[in-house]
């Protein structure tokens, strides 16, 4: 193709993403789209499926029968949203392996919170109302995001992260309701993921990169401080209702601007986590890795079995 | 009959609840995604029908005990699961074979206990059992595949079904409780599902070019409260909040 | 040597025997008492080894800090036992690796007794009472055996056992004197261990096999029954004391004999236990090569660093 | 002051408790029989010394609380211990590399401790301090043994150290009940013993061949209480008896 064919697609790929159609796996993209959307998506997907493992972590300690129930349906929830964002990515002709060979080799990131350990019960609660509160902000806008894949995913994923993210404030109504030594633990564990989710929201302005041509791709409709200042608009009022305190000695409502002021987030711990340093990084790869790894003759076996099948089939048949 | 109905259901929903927990063990460790998923959604269902269950014994002991104090407060001497479901998931293979032959009788069991004349059991029964139908698919789909791999999946899955089959026998066991059940139509008669079991799982195991194995020697004890020595680490993460956080709500 | 000459050296070793000489690993012995010292010696040595797990069981879970300490304690004196038993045999040629090598293949024995689980915390003073109270039967006989170094082995053994003894009979008096709970975890113990401690000494002396030569050697004193008798007769006191009842309905003191009757052996399940198919059998097995296959690696290396060493040593040395 | 001793007692016990219960884990699990009466005897001594702290501890609280209900009835934010002990027995390097890094430490702060001016603190360090140098002697001669024998050994002591190294800085923070106890004369400025450690450290490390590691980043939150997850499945066995019988005497 003439360079000018290709500026000619290019200008034509921009008009359909601003007349807000859907753009489609076999439709004509840049290249940049489709790597920038696999790397995204991808990224989303590896955060699904190592955000399994915190909330994993207590399946077998749930409280009540109830809770394990819950607990196990939004971990399997999980696992079905990773499933369908590998198979967006996929549609963009990249394999599963590929994916996880990225994630596995540490060429692919994951969202830096679930870095974290899972320290007591009301983890469950706070990674719920704080960590899905979080995502959800970051991710209706891309329910109408240009990919059609992704935003049709997308769909799914935001109306169930947002049963989750209830569900996780009901945790965390039923401690802050509950003994002294149960809203301790709810107090606790806020105190512990606050910070945390704050940066879930991304670096700031300043400091983030991609930003631009996301926003022109949909991917993006606001910066990361913006979301950042909605999540917080939106948490407070939902802390100061079960009587619970932010962590955060400079919060304060601002009249004039109708909106939280807040304390200054520790960007130091931030890169420090997504450089690979948090408290678990090396933890949850190690149990990726190992799942993977020691998974492998199981999936070989899968295959060979399915090859011996067709094979007879095949003798079968003639 | 009230005693021996509550030990009944215990009986039955033990099962459902150490079973559940070993699958819950797995999440996010499995050999693949889709393993990840159906082995969480296995767990979902055996917690779910545990609850019915425990729900309906609680009911039936009134004497304030949750389902949750049930489930989760008694002594290890006090759970009466058998010893085939609360074997470790040593590998992908043993967890899948301890399924497989679980599910086989699961199946065939809940397949009678909807004939009960206890409409609560009835009932729970229908509605487990399509639940355990997909349970019973997947395993022996998985016991197929395992067995009919590769030679190191065929080996793997063959030390497993070795290891576990020793605890079949005490699926057909009648307790106390049981026999009281029977005769009240209430509760299964286990020892008759014995040869439709081992028939079943003898041409799974067959198919999946496995050997099935000859051994005179079975393991029981569960049936009574006597279980393995895995049993006590489960149990010291099952009640471990329970324990820590007595008499809270959640 | 000729057979005249052999004879001879027989006819004066069976009499060293007699006058109570000690016969020590550079005497000439015939071969059969040197198999069959190695025989029992090593299976009594891997029943030290073995019995290590069942206690070891409740190590992470012992009740008190006392009693952790004191447990503690206790599997080491057995690793102990296992160690000096060990080197005795290899004071007749054989290898610890062989020795090893014969308990892994299933060829060498163990007590069968420590294929029964630990199910509950009683348990540890029921083996303390029990297992160690019948071992100690069997045991005493053996401080003055004929082979000088299991003699002495011996010894050490039975004075620790006795202490372990007490001291399980001692964690048996505190369930018996504590709740209601405590005292049914007591009860529930003495049930399931009386009936294998009785097999633990052997099989009736009408199926017992090789007893009329370890007579002779001193390696057996007292018949299997005998020994088993004198178990009840010690034993059944102590439960009184306690108020523990002995699961055995056909108990009964008899007053001519001055001993007690007692109900019959299962030796089905006896057989069934020594054959390889007791509840713990595989499971024993599996930790016991889990760990020298696992180790395999450690002790190379530490033998590969030896080695290094002794190199520098020489080229020191030049 | 009170609470402040109180609480700085626990941090000094609760490393010990920790490591003793992983140690204790590995009973009848080791490589071989002489480190399993080595290990078991390590655990022996921790447990016992253990057993003197808490025992002060409970005298300073003077509330009641046994021995074993501070060892075994606190929630796992209330333990102290730094996250390097907690750290599991993933193989014998991981288990004799979280020794060797915890005893270089525990030498050098008992060496300390046997000058404080609570006469029973030092009369602890000064007992144990005996048993530790036995300790120190045995995980660094096992560091050299597997840093500087085989390939495989070198490749699994080098990755267990890179793994734990990131827990050794947490050793050297203070705590508030630190400084108030330095303050008083009581308590050892454990600042002070960092450069001391990592040249012990590192002189070990280097005469078993192994990579120094030189990560800029390291872990903390133990002597917080903010442990990392393996901590509760370690709590749920310590304290099941405590959790399952409660106040009853054993």
């Amino acid at each position: 193709m003439s360079e000018e064919q290709v500026k000619n697609l290019e200008k034509q790929f921009e008009e359909r993403i601003a007349r807000d159609e859907k753009i489609e796996p076999k439709d004509w993209m840049p290249e940049k789209y489709r790597q920038t959307h696999i790397r995204q998506m991808s990224q989303h997907a590896h955060s699904e499926i190592v955000g399994m493992l915190p909330e994993g972590n207590w399946i077998t300690r749930a409280p009540s029968l109830r809770r394990k129930v819950a607990l196990l349906a939004k971990v399997q929830d999980e696992a079905g949203h990773g499933l369908y964002l590998y198979s967006a990515c996929e549609t963009l002709g990249i394999s599963r392996d590929e994916l996880y060979e990225q994630l596995h080799s540490g060429k692919a990131k994951y969202s830096s919170i679930f870095n974290y350990p899972t320290v007591t019960w009301a983890d469950m609660g706070a990674i719920g109302w704080l960590v899905d509160g979080a995502a959800i902000i970051n991710q209706v806008p891309l329910c109408s995001t240009s990919f059609g894949p992704y935003a049709r995913a997308m769909v799914r994923v935001c109306k169930e992260e947002s049963f989750h993210q209830r569900q996780g404030y009901e945790i965390m109504i039923k401690l802050a309701n509950g003994t002294p030594e149960q809203k301790d633990m709810a107090q606790d564990a806020l105190n512990r993921w606050w910070w945390p989710s704050l940066m879930m929201l991304g670096p700031t302005d300043a400091e983030s990169i991609h930003t631009e041509q996301s926003m022109k791709w949909k991917l993006k409709r606001k910066s990361n401080d913006e979301l950042r200042q909605q999540f917080i608009d939106q948490t407070v009022p939902q802390a100061d209702l079960i009587g619970l305190t932010i962590p955060d000695p400079d919060l304060k409502w601002n009249e004039e601007r109708q909106s939280y002021d807040f304390g200054e987030i520790n960007w130091d711990e931030f890169w420090q986590v997504v450089k690979g340093h948090g408290p678990m990084n090396k933890e949850r790869m190690k149990a990726r890795v190992g799942a993977w790894e020691g998974g492998e003759w199981v999936r070989d076996a899968a295959m060979a079995h399915a090859e011996k099948q067709q094979e007879r089939k095949e003798k079968q048949a003639v | 009959m009230k005693d021996n109905l509550y030990k009944y259901i215990l009986g039955i929903a033990d099962n459902s609840l150490i079973l559940g927990q070993r699958m819950g063990e797995l999440c996010g460790h499995g050999p693949s995604l889709e393993t990840d998923i159906a082995c969480t959604n296995i767990s979902l269902d055996l917690f779910g029908q545990v609850r019915s269950y425990y729900q309906y014994a609680s009911k039936i002991a009134g004497d304030g005990r949750t389902e949750d104090d049930i489930a989760m407060l008694r002594k290890e001497r006090e759970y009466l699961n058998v010893l085939l479901v609360e074997q470790p998931n040593n590998d992908f293979a043993y967890t899948m074979a301890r399924h497989f032959l679980f599910d086989v009788y699961h199946f065939l069991f809940l397949t009678e206990l909807q004939k009960s004349k206890d409409l609560t059991l009835a009932a729970i029964a229908t509605k487990s059992l399509k639940e355990v139908s997909y349970h019973q698919r997947f395993s022996s789909d998985w016991i197929k595949r395992l067995g009919d791999g590769t030679d190191e999946s065929q080996q793997k899955m063959q030390t497993a079904i070795d290891f576990l089959w020793t605890y079949t026998d005490e699926l057909f066991h009648q307790t106390e409780a049981d026999k009281a059940m029977v005769s009240e139509g209430i509760g299964v008669d286990v020892t008759k599902l014995k040869q439709a079991y081992y028939s079943k799982v003898n041409s799974i195991l067959e198919e999946s070019t496995l050997i099935i194995p000859e051994s005179k020697y079975f393991q029981k004890g569960g049936k009574q409260g006597i279980h393995t020595e895995h049993m006590g680490y489960l149990l010291t993460e099952l009640q471990y909040m329970q324990r820590a956080y007595p008499n809270m709500e959640w």
